[in-house]
């Protein structure tokens, strides 16, 4: 693990790595470079398998976290390269022509998050969610519970109580 | 004119003791295919019950003119090829209206219900039944080589086209039977009658998993009835045609009911150890050994 | 995705001849329900006796419910023995099993398979979600409540319901319809613009007609 | 030469041809084509999706995948919910196999948190996922018959899957989701007499395996519909990321199990099965030898595992547990393939993102639409189960 980053770190400028534990680590690229070195690691230091593509939303910081996760089917090990990209007009370069099942989850990052990648075929294409019309649910300021009280017409009757709360209340009232 | 009229009645009624077989067979089967699936499966009633409850329906809806011709035409086939079947050899009650061609006639009747089908089912515009009525249309043309080849090897042999006489010269003994004077018709013949029970491997035509279900795919409430009554009686005439081709006939109802139990029970078997063929499998398979066995039994009749 | 397939347009006969076309108008019969009048006395109780004894489950598995089918169908439950039997058309077959949560793009395939059923129709809805949402109460894609787009006839609760618990329930199923009371379509039938009103309040792409037969 | 005879000489001339993207240019209006709609309201479709097909004659030319039946929004309720909250719904994902969420979940926090789980729990843990496996390739042998139209293979499947639901319901009381595994352990010992039943049940699938080896896989009419069928060509596997036993039918040796080893699979002796012929008869065949791999690595567990022991390890207050911040991915084998959790932290009681990697989220979309083109429209129903594809796991 160790000898590819720094084999890595010959070509890119890798901001940041992080060893999580021995065979997964990761990285943190710039939005430029991210694709090249994508690219890289799979051609030359053979991490052929994409096994995920991801995006956390870090609102406070706001920016989008994209996590493309690649696995080297020889050594076993497993890569994380994480690019930040601003969540105003969240745009990212698209990754379809490295791996076929880029372009699903392109497509799924677009209407979950509002990332772009233009260029991957369908990414507008709705693919999970049909006739939404509020902002991407998975972004951190979509309240799906209120979303879904507003909408769904829910059954009188139910109470919800914070666990921790509730377990208080009702196990030591005195304390 | 008397004649006539009871002729009619004493139809009539082996129409309706068909019938009534027809349906506790239907339960039956599904009975002996559930126990080798380790259950119990439905009661042996239940396509009555299934019956009443299709006719009660209250909404239909309509497709055009055309849509009903499918089962109308299908349970035409199906009366139609009991009717001229003599079903109790030797009973002038159950006879029916057995006469000197008969033989061709019921090959006719045979593909008769599937035409009317293909119409019905066609103007519904469903595609899944335009799907299933052309692969139908394709397997059944495709089985019937063999069976008409088999059946003008009987006609050859017996030197009749009388269904009647056919049975009658098979009398006397089990080895009469065609089955043992005539074993490659009756081979050809009997691999036909797998296709024309639309059971696996050749149940492509109504197959679930692909096309639910088929040409029927848009028939419902009584419509559906018509087509389950059909159900009942097409295979139980079916089973009496090829017991009387090929075991002998029956002098009884008893004799009719062991025989024709047994003969199904042979499509039953196959069906259930099967998965099923794609059409244009069924279609070479159809167009390959059986075929040759078939000119191979008209040849042998001809010519030994 | 166009929804050019549901606007007007020219369509090219083989023949060569123009033709207009109007999806929505000429494919579909959008005329709303009626409400049918039952038989009178013993007919009717005839009727029922057989509509209960011989239920054809639509087979859509739009929830998780689904894999709870298989056992009721196969040696353990052998749900056949009470006249449960499958039905792969919605044509064919006259109980309809919501089995589990009902996402919004579930909904709008379930009310056309729904709606394709003949008169009379019954409705089965297993698990918490579909009663108030259950597991899926907060989430912005699953319905909470069932019977407010469909008349429900039997609830089976639970996260997942058993199979004996769904042998229970379609045992329920029964008896209300043989006393009469299974009359979902026709209360569908009654009440069309309210089922109507709320369908359309969260199927956001209407594409097809308000009623399809 | 009968052989010859009897082929039709197939003329391809009339079919259209392909453009750069290896598509054919489908024009409606020409009455050539039919749209056909494969699901959701379909009995020959995996779970709650659908294929829009575009049929010529008998062949699919184009399919496009349609996901999102069964959207709940896990990735969205698991962010407002506490950890230990998240536990019970997290194996709602996946209905087949509900125990490798649970399994990934708790790794994945443990992970995080730092926490050892103690060798009891492991064991433990490494048992149920075995039994989930078992149950999981029984379901789908009677889905892949079923969808060649044997049906009489799923009754005794679904018979036998039902004796390992019970073994399930005597372990964790729940038959079809467990939340056996907690964030830091199990939630119980094996009970009395377990092992007894657990043998009994696993002698009874051997002998039906050996039933169903004869009425499946030795039956002409079977190979006949499967054998050259849906062939996936091993330089896929890496571009489509193709995991688990469909990677294996095709020669790659791909076993989470033996490759990334977790819980106590080092200690058992396994090899990952691997097929030549990579079409839909291989891949059956592949998982056949791993469902009785399964069932011979149950009996090694079985042999090994303590009767008693600590089960969980000292986890904070779970109403109250602040889960350091990081990220991490924790993954395992499952029947499909790759089953993986990518979860991120950032030090709060509630998880930042949680991300479901499922197999079949390459498997049903990109790669089963490259695949399913040219097939005939009836074997679309076997060539999509062959897969084993499960919806709930591409949208979650």
């Amino acid at each position: 693990m160790q000898t590819i980053i720094e084999n890595l770190q010959k070509h890119f400028q890798v901001v940041s790595y992080h060893q999580q534990r021995e065979n997964l680590g990761f990285l943190i690229a710039s939005k430029e470079v991210a694709v090249g070195l994508i690219t890289h690691l799979r051609d030359y230091e053979g991490f052929a398998h994409l096994v995920l593509l991801t995006a956390v939303d870090w609102i406070e910081d706001e920016h989008f976290q994209l996590t493309y996760l690649l696995h080297h089917p020889e050594k076993k090990v497993d890569l994380g390269v994480r690019v930040m990209i601003s969540r105003e007009n969240a745009e990212m370069y698209s990754i379809h022509h490295l791996w076929e099942q880029a372009r699903t989850y392109q497509r799924e990052l677009r209407e979950m998050f509002g990332i772009n990648f233009p260029g991957s075929p369908d990414v507008d294409k709705p693919f999970i969610l049909e006739g939404w019309e509020e902002i991407p649910p998975y972004r951190r300021d979509f309240d799906t519970k209120e979303y879904s009280e507003k909408t769904y017409f829910p059954r009188p009757g139910r109470e919800t109580h914070d666990p921790a709360e509730y377990m208080k209340k009702k196990l030591y009232p005195n304390e | 004119m008397g004649t006539i009229v009871t002729k009619i009645l004493y139809a009539l009624l082996t129409l309706f003791i068909v019938t009534n077989y027809g349906l506790i067979l239907s339960g039956v089967v599904h009975k002996i295919g559930a126990r080798v699936g380790r259950r119990h499966g439905i009661r042996f009633y239940q396509p009555y019950i299934d019956l009443i409850k299709n006719y009660t329906f209250r909404t239909r809806i309509t497709h055009g003119i055309m849509y009903y011709i499918g089962p109308v035409f299908r349970l035409t086939g199906g009366i139609g090829l009991l009717l001229f079947l003599p079903v109790i050899y030797g009973s002038p009650v159950f006879d029916n209206f057995s006469f000197a061609g008969d033989l061709t006639f019921v090959l006719y009747f045979q593909f008769f219900g599937v035409l009317g089908m293909a119409l019905g089912a066609g103007e519904s515009g469903h595609p899944y039944s335009a799907l299933g009525v052309s692969r139908g249309l394709a397997q059944t043309t495709a089985m019937e080589l063999p069976l008409t080849l088999g059946v003008l090897a009987l006609a050859v042999q017996y030197h009749t086209l009388n269904i009647h006489d056919i049975v009658a010269a098979q009398q006397g003994s089990i080895l009469h039977w065609t089955l043992f004077t005539n074993p490659l018709a009756a081979i050809a013949m009997m691999l036909s009658f797998l296709a024309m029970m639309g059971r696996s491997p050749f149940d492509v035509v109504l197959a679930p998993q692909e096309i639910p279900i088929g040409p029927p795919t848009e028939y419902h409430s009584a419509l559906l009835g018509v087509l389950q009554l059909n159900r009942a009686i097409f295979p139980a005439a079916k089973l009496i045609l090829f017991m009387n081709l090929l075991f002998g006939g029956a002098t009884n109802w008893g004799e009719l009911i062991i025989k024709t139990f047994f003969i199904y029970m042979w499509s039953v078997f196959v069906g259930i150890a099967y998965p099923r063929f794609r059409v244009d499998q069924s279609v070479r398979w159809y167009l390959g050994i059986p075929l040759l066995i078939g000119v191979a039994a008209i040849l042998v009749v001809k010519y030994f | 995705m166009g929804k050019e397939y549901i606007e007007k347009r020219t369509v090219i006969s083989p023949e060569g001849n123009p033709i207009e076309v109007d999806p929505l108008k000429d494919y579909f019969c959008d005329a709303a329900p009626k409400s049918c009048k039952s038989a009178s006395g013993i007919i009717e109780k005839f009727a029922n006796w057989a509509r209960s004894e011989s239920l054809w489950v639509l087979g859509f598995g739009t929830g998780c419910g689904a894999i709870e089918m298989r056992p009721l169908m196969t040696p353990r439950f052998d749900a056949y023995r009470f006249g449960i039997q499958w039905r792969p058309t919605p044509r064919q077959a006259s109980v309809f099993v919501i089995s589990g949560y009902l996402s919004v793009k579930t909904l709008k395939r379930v009310v056309r398979s729904y709606e394709q059923m003949q008169n009379p129709k019954f409705v089965v809805a297993l698990g918490s979600c579909t009663i108030n949402g259950g597991m899926y109460w907060d989430s912005y894609n699953t319905i909470n409540r069932l019977d407010h787009y469909m008349p429900v006839d039997v609830y089976i609760a639970g996260c997942m319901p058993r199979p004996e618990a769904l042998l229970a329930g379609f045992d329920k199923l029964k008896h209300i319809i043989r006393e009469g009371r299974g009359e979902g379509a026709n209360k569908y039938a009654e009440n069309f613009d309210w089922y109507k009103g709320n369908q359309k309040k969260i199927i956001k792409d209407w594409d097809m007609p308000d009623y399809n037969w | 030469m009968s052989k010859k005879l009897l082929k039709w000489n197939e003329d391809r001339t009339l079919f259209p041809e392909k453009n750069s993207e290896g598509k054919i240019d489908v024009d409606y209006d020409s009455h050539k084509f039919m749209k056909i709609w494969h699901g959701p309201q379909h009995p020959g479709i995996t779970g709650n999706m659908s294929l829009e097909l575009t049929l010529l004659g008998d062949e699919v030319m184009d399919c496009e995948t349609h996901v999102g039946y069964l959207h709940r929004g896990f990735e969205k309720l698991m962010e407002r919910r506490k950890y230990i909250q998240c536990f019970p719904i997290v194996c709602r994902v996946a209905v087949p196999e509900p125990d490798f969420n649970e399994y990934c979940f708790a790794s994945a926090m443990e992970e995080l948190a730092g926490i050892e789980v103690p060798e009891a729990a492991e064991w433990l843990r490494t048992l149920v996922l075995e039994m989930s496996r078992l149950q999981s390739f029984l379901a789908w042998m009677g889905g892949q018959a079923g969808s060649l139209g044997q049906g009489i293979i799923g009754q005794w499947t679904i018979y036998l899957r039902d004796l390992i639901l019970d073994r399930f319901e005597e372990l964790t009381g729940g038959r079809i989701y467990h939340m056996y595994m907690l964030p830091g352990g199990v939630r119980g010992l094996l009970p009395d007499g377990f092992r007894q039943r657990m043998t009994e049940n696993l002698d009874e699938i051997d002998r039906f395996m050996k039933d169903v080896k004869k009425v499946m896989f030795d039956n002409a009419v079977f190979k006949k519909r499967t054998v050259g069928m849906g062939v996936i060509d091993p330089a896929w596997i890496h571009p489509f990321g193709i995991t688990g036993p469909n990677a294996r039918a095709a020669g790659v040796a791909k076993d989470v199990r033996k490759d990334n080893p977790y819980l106590k699979y080092p200690e058992l002796d396994f090899e990952p099965v691997v097929g030549k012929d990579s079409d839909i008869y291989t891949r059956a065949d592949v998982r056949r030898r791993d469902l009785l791999m399964t069932v011979d690595l149950i009996r090694q567990i079985m042999a090994k595992i303590p009767d008693k022991g600590d089960i969980r390890a000292k986890t904070p207050n779970v109403l109250h547990w602040k889960v350091p911040a990081g990220e991490t991915y924790s993954r395992a084998e499952c029947t499909r393939g790759e089953y993986g959790y990518y979860m991120v932290s950032d030090g709060t009681e509630y998880p930042r993102r949680i991300n479901v990697r499922g197999p079949s989220y390459t498997h049903a979309v990109a790669l089963l639409e490259k695949m399913i083109v040219n097939a005939n429209i009836a074997d679309v129903a076997g060539l999509m189960v062959s897969l084993h594809t499960y919806p709930p796991e591409i949208e979650r």
